[in-house]
């Protein structure tokens, strides 16, 4: 399924004026406070009528001013995630859930009130009233709502941003599953960018009414480029195949171009395919062979690309075969190690330092959710 | 038809009406059903159909509007009774004042009003103001009127005392325990208070003819005279 | 309060009737007139907003007046109606709550528009991207977010009918039993020397069943915005 | 439509002086109640609620009584404000702007409510946390975010006060220049054969000036919720 | 200033039970979603009446059931940043800002409008209404209404969750001011511990309407606790001074109680105190010594406790003179080390993993922001 946007638009003195193409899956849309990617999902959602442009999901045209067709909102089946709660304060939270599954074919539905239930622990505030709940209660609700929709794409605005961690540990799973099996698009907003990307097929970079940039997100992400997406989040993202596992010391092993991974445990058949970031903050580098070192992770390669500005630190690109790592050194290591493009070196990847939320998210199922008090 | 018998009767004779339907009633008659408003209202309704058979206007004007659109029956039409025209003052005042040529309305009146019906409509401020145009007391207390929108309004002003002399029906000073006659305006000093009587042109009842025929039957004169009014002419 | 009379009894009944009916002819009107001058803007809306406020407006009578020329049996709706439907409304009943409808309409309109203003349009807009098309939003989501307003505006109609008095005297005339209201009665009194007492036990009584009504919607108001409105602090 | 006559401008001019007055006169009372009757729970809320709308439900023409006998010279309030302040009501332009304030406040104080209603306590809460103590909250952020209720109020007891006539004609009758306002002259034309044409005339400015006051008022009250509700989807 | 808590209430099936007193600074209060946060600080701010109990600031008595004391909730000085941001519909951005002004005395307002609109880059918003503004926006319009009634107390709920990164960096500096120059206590609720862990003094743990911890920052963020709070951010917290800056490569030489510290550079004069948190996921273990690595903060020290579930990983407390470090391994690394409590190892931090942003926080003056589109 296929997202095409090219769109303009003037808001008194801002101007929305995005592209965007992407396939299948999530993207991520990242951006500062007023940078417009409120107004860009206001306009797939048929909210904000762009002044030209198209808009279309997985090859069918919601919108285009050429041949002037606009589908109108409620016809978009579009779920959407509001930046704030929106509920219904007239309904309960039970009617609230269920107020937009009627308007789906039954043949289309895809994720019932159980499984929604259980998964955002609102079984306890079914028959509760909006008005009462705290604010994260309310925004589980919202995207419950969305959810039983069962939406062909899914528009999400900041949507855990008032949920404490736990919570969006047990959502996230249920999104990535969404992108996976349901073929789903999802428009993801966010201000956190570790939130998403391992989530995200694309990213996009937004500022000013304009999408800067736009790509798979291993590229997006890996640029070395301090003025990119969150210079704490860069890392290297690639897709890994599930070799085995190591049941007695509760490790994964998986296997990608640049060689053997060791990774907490993954709840996923041998064979599986999963992707796998590694920040650049998280790999040390070595001249000498390591020996004696709690990183279970080590690979050889050679310096490909040395960054470096006159701050503390300095971004290597290392190629280990097909694949490279991204690592952040201090300028000070660069000199005392003679780091410099070309050189062969060892980088150390701490195993628990993966991101291994990103494997929780390849759960068969989710789990269930610790009831709420 | 089983209709009951409706009239439409101006609501200055409401009083004696209710009282002589009754009568009307026990003597063997078939219910009747009034409806009171004023002459304009009930002559303008006939106008748009109204289902009515009989029309009780309190001044000629009326009735002969109805004529002029041939929707009563002119061979019906007769005077029901009179009225007569009288200047009344708050029971607890000691107003002395003979209604005479050039008498000093204005200077009984004080720094009050006088009430009367609004001469421009009210059909007892119209006879008013030509009582008083009779005796050259209008020019002296025409911005000194408080217009009532009917009369018993012009009476309620007076019995409440917020005017020192009002111009009202005899009809109404009798009833009024609040008010009392300081004189009473002779017949010739304006035109006629009349109440004709008339049976509507598209009136089908059976009853009608011997209900106008009861109510200007001398058997009940008395009763209209108990209420003020005088006998027809 | 010693016990009521027939004829208190019967002018009690037909204000309720009067009453209930005329909100409910209006309602229907009244809300979607409501939400499209909240929510919508389109070219002559100034000037049907102005004709919502006309029998504000106009005195009474002349609305009454207007009712009838236009529903009366001559009149060009009136002779439809009947024609095509058997129904009348002048002299009638139906007519009294027509009337009743009519005047209390600007009051209905303008306090559910009120609460449709004051609808966050976001909350609708969240409908509309579930799937439900305007219709249903409407049905589901604004009106009973609007249920204050239509409360208020009902109870605030209903008042206005069963205190109507100008207009219905005008239209339907005063006849008892069919078009005899609270106030046409009340008024009737009035104008009946020592009717006095007669009008005021009336008076207490349509006091008494407007207070009735506005409690209970009071009652019911209260409960649904407690539901609605959970703010803890 | 010729030029107006002299009469004609008068009536205007009253009506205008009248309705104006009359707002004047029920917005300091009205808004407080409004908010009160909104925010707050005291026994005896439900009765105050229902006096409110005394005015709606009571025969304009028993409201014009009871304001005669409370407010007129020899009533208790009337009298006392002579002795004190030489404000004299009765059969004055000031005691048609008391009718007109007096008809119209239940309107004003239900729509006023309504807007109260509807505000979001919790950004009140917001301002008290700031340090604005309940009076400052009240001017500051209630107030002026119940302004379109005011506005609507406004309008509808302004439009209420000018087409006043029941209760206007029995409190302060009908003097022309001083208590004729348009709607009373439309009446006095009403009860007059062939006076229809006048009648109609000064319909029309009354409709006219109704509808400037309301379309000015829709002009202002669609600025304010621009201004106020910029959502964008 | 001190602030006490010690308030029940009942709301429903929810009842609110804490206790709560902590010194000068600012109080971190977590918990998930419906824990009772909003309700605990709506009772100090004056918004939920306790059922009993006694709330005090600075030994000023707020509220008090015993002796009937009960401060109306504008004369308590609060400034109240709330979930939604509950600005004044009809009102200039300006007037916003400026609406609590006037009930501070001159003499104790300790904001202006000018160092609060540089701050949250609200010179451009000035003159629109909340109506148009994007989510974030309008948070930072709230935030600096707050601030600028120049309260005693200080209630973030959430605050900075709608804000971007880059925006909630520039706002911290100046939350974390507040803390150290006027001696306002600040109350922060958030869902994202590492945010707010650097500013705090005080962590106070909070589920269903009950304080379940609460104590200096250090302890309870060291408490190798899998069910602590965020597994992912355990981590040591201590207090450093600067010893020296090493412009050349900047970065700034830190000492604490377990040895010398490099970090990147801080914009701070030699003999300033820093806070500094050392997460358990960033510290990898060597039982050799380590050499040609790119890392440049290596302490030795011996192993006090080893925490080993039956997941993926264990934890280590590992001692270096006063101080100590929490470390993350896998238990694959325990048992192939064979590390134990006793036993001598290296810990290896590398500089650029620390919480960098941490530092930011201590420059002299927040950096003007750049200007918002
Ligand atoms: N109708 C409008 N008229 C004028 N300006 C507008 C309008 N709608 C939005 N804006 C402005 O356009 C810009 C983009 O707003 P938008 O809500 O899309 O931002 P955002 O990226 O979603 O921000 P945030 O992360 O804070 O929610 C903002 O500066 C906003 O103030
Ligand atoms: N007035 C009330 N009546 C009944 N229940 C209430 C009331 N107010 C709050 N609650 C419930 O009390 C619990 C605590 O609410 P509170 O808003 O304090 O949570 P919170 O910790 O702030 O959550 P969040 O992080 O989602 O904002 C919730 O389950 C809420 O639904
Ligand atoms: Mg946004
Ligand atoms: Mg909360």
């Amino acid at each position: 399924m296929k997202l095409e946007v090219d769109v303009t638009r003037n808001l008194g003195a801002f101007r929305l004026d995005a592209r965007l193409d992407c396939e299948d899956g999530l993207l991520a849309l990242f951006g500062r406070s007023g940078a417009g990617k409120t107004s860009l999902i206001n306009t797939i959602a048929g909210l904000l009528r762009p002044d030209r442009g198209r808009i279309a999901v997985g090859g069918e045209v919601l919108f285009d001013s050429k041949s002037r067709i606009d589908v109108p909102k409620h016809r978009r089946r579009v779920g959407y995630v509001f930046q704030e709660p929106r509920l219904f304060p007239h309904l309960s939270v039970r009617r609230n859930l269920l107020y937009g599954r009627r308007f789906c074919p039954a043949a289309e539905r895809y994720v019932e009130l159980d499984r929604v239930l259980e998964l955002l622990g609102l079984g306890v505030l079914l028959e509760r009233r909006p008005g009462l709940l705290s604010g994260g209660e309310k925004q589980r609700v919202a995207i419950g709502r969305a959810l039983l929709a069962s939406p062909r794409i899914l528009l999400m605005d900041e949507p855990l941003a008032s949920l404490d961690a736990e919570r969006k540990e047990e959502i996230f799973p249920y999104i990535e599953r969404l992108r996976y099996e349901s073929r789903v698009p999802i428009v993801y907003v966010s201000h956190a960018i570790a939130e998403v990307t391992r989530l995200a097929t694309t990213v996009a970079l937004m500022a000013d009414g304009r999408i800067t940039a736009c790509g798979p997100v291993g590229e997006i992400m890996s640029r070395p480029d301090p003025r990119g997406p969150g210079r704490h989040e860069a890392g290297a993202v690639f897709d890994a195949l599930v070799t085995g596992h190591d049941e007695a010391f509760a490790l994964t092993h998986l296997n990608f171009a640049g060689g053997e991974l060791r990774v907490p445990l993954l709840d996923m058949p041998k064979g599986s395919a999963i992707r796998v970031r590694i920040r650049a903050r998280d790999v040390i580098v070595s001249i000498l062979p390591p020996a004696g070192l709690s990183t279970l992770n080590i690979f050889r390669g050679e310096i490909m690309q040395l960054v470096e500005g006159d701050g503390t630190s300095a971004e290597l690109r290392i190629g280990l075969g097909d694949a490279f790592l991204l690592a952040s050194v201090t300028r000070k290591s660069v000199a005392d190690l003679q780091l410099e493009p070309g050189r062969d070196v060892f980088a150390l990847v701490k195993s628990v330092a993966f991101d291994d939320r990103s494997e929780d998210g390849r759960r068969a199922l989710p789990r269930a959710p610790e009831a709420d008090s | 038809d089983d209709r009951e018998l409706l009239v439409f009767a101006a609501a200055s004779v409401q009083g004696a009406l209710d009282a002589a339907v009754a009568a009307y009633a026990s003597s063997g008659g078939e219910p009747v059903h009034v409806s009171y408003a004023g002459s304009s209202t009930l002559a303008r309704q006939i106008e748009q159909g109204a289902e009515a058979d009989i029309f009780i206007s309190a001044n000629i004007d009326w009735m002969d509007y109805l004529q002029d659109r041939e929707l009563i029956r002119p061979s019906t039409r007769t005077i029901l009774v009179g009225n007569a025209l009288v200047l009344i003052a708050p029971v607890a005042s000691e107003t002395r004042i003979a209604i005479a040529p050039g008498f000093d309305l204005a200077g009984a009146l004080g720094d009050g009003r006088l009430a009367m019906g609004d001469p421009d409509h009210v059909p007892a401020g119209i006879y008013g103001r030509e009582a008083l145009g009779y005796y050259g007391a209008w020019q002296a207390v025409r911005n000194r009127l408080a217009r009532a929108g009917n009369v018993r309004a012009a009476l309620a002003l007076v019995s409440r005392g917020e005017a020192p002399l009002g111009i009202v029906y005899r009809s109404d000073a009798v009833a009024d325990a609040g008010v009392r006659v300081v004189d009473t305006f002779p017949a010739t000093s304006h035109s006629p208070i009349v109440y004709p009587l008339a049976v509507i042109a598209s009136s089908t009842h059976p009853a009608t003819e011997s209900l106008t025929a009861f109510l200007q039957s001398a058997q009940i004169s008395w009763l209209f005279a108990r209420h003020g009014f005088s006998p027809r002419r | 309060m010693p016990e009521l009379t027939p004829i208190e009894l019967e002018a009690l009944r037909l204000s309720l009737r009067v009453g209930l009916w005329g909100v409910a002819l209006s309602l229907p009107v009244a809300v979607p007139l409501a939400v499209l001058l909240a929510r919508r803007e389109f070219p002559g809306k100034q000037l049907l907003n102005g004709l919502v406020y006309l029998p504000l407006i106009l005195p009474p009578v002349a609305t009454g007046y207007v009712l009838l020329l236009m529903l009366g049996r001559r009149g060009p709706i009136g002779a439809w109606l009947e024609d095509s439907f058997g129904l009348v409304l002048a002299f009638r009943w139906t007519g009294a709550a027509v009337a009743a409808a009519v005047m209390g309409f600007p009051l209905m309109v303008r306090a559910i528009r009120l609460s449709v203003e004051a609808i966050d349009p976001r909350i609708e807009v969240a409908a509309g991207t579930l799937g439900a098309g305007a219709a249903w939003v409407f049905l589901t989501v604004t009106l009973p977010l609007a249920i204050p307003g239509i409360i208020a505006g009902t109870i605030l109609s209903f008042a206005r009918g069963v205190g109507e008095f100008g207009a219905t005297i005008t239209f339907v005339s005063n006849i008892p039993g069919e078009t005899r209201t609270l106030p046409i009665a009340i008024h009737t009194f009035l104008q009946v020397p020592g009717g006095e007492a007669a009008a005021l036990r009336l008076t207490v009584l349509a006091i008494v069943l407007s207070m009735l009504a506005i409690i209970a919607s009071e009652v019911v108001a209260r409960r649904l915005h407690r539901r609605l409105q959970g703010h803890e602090a």
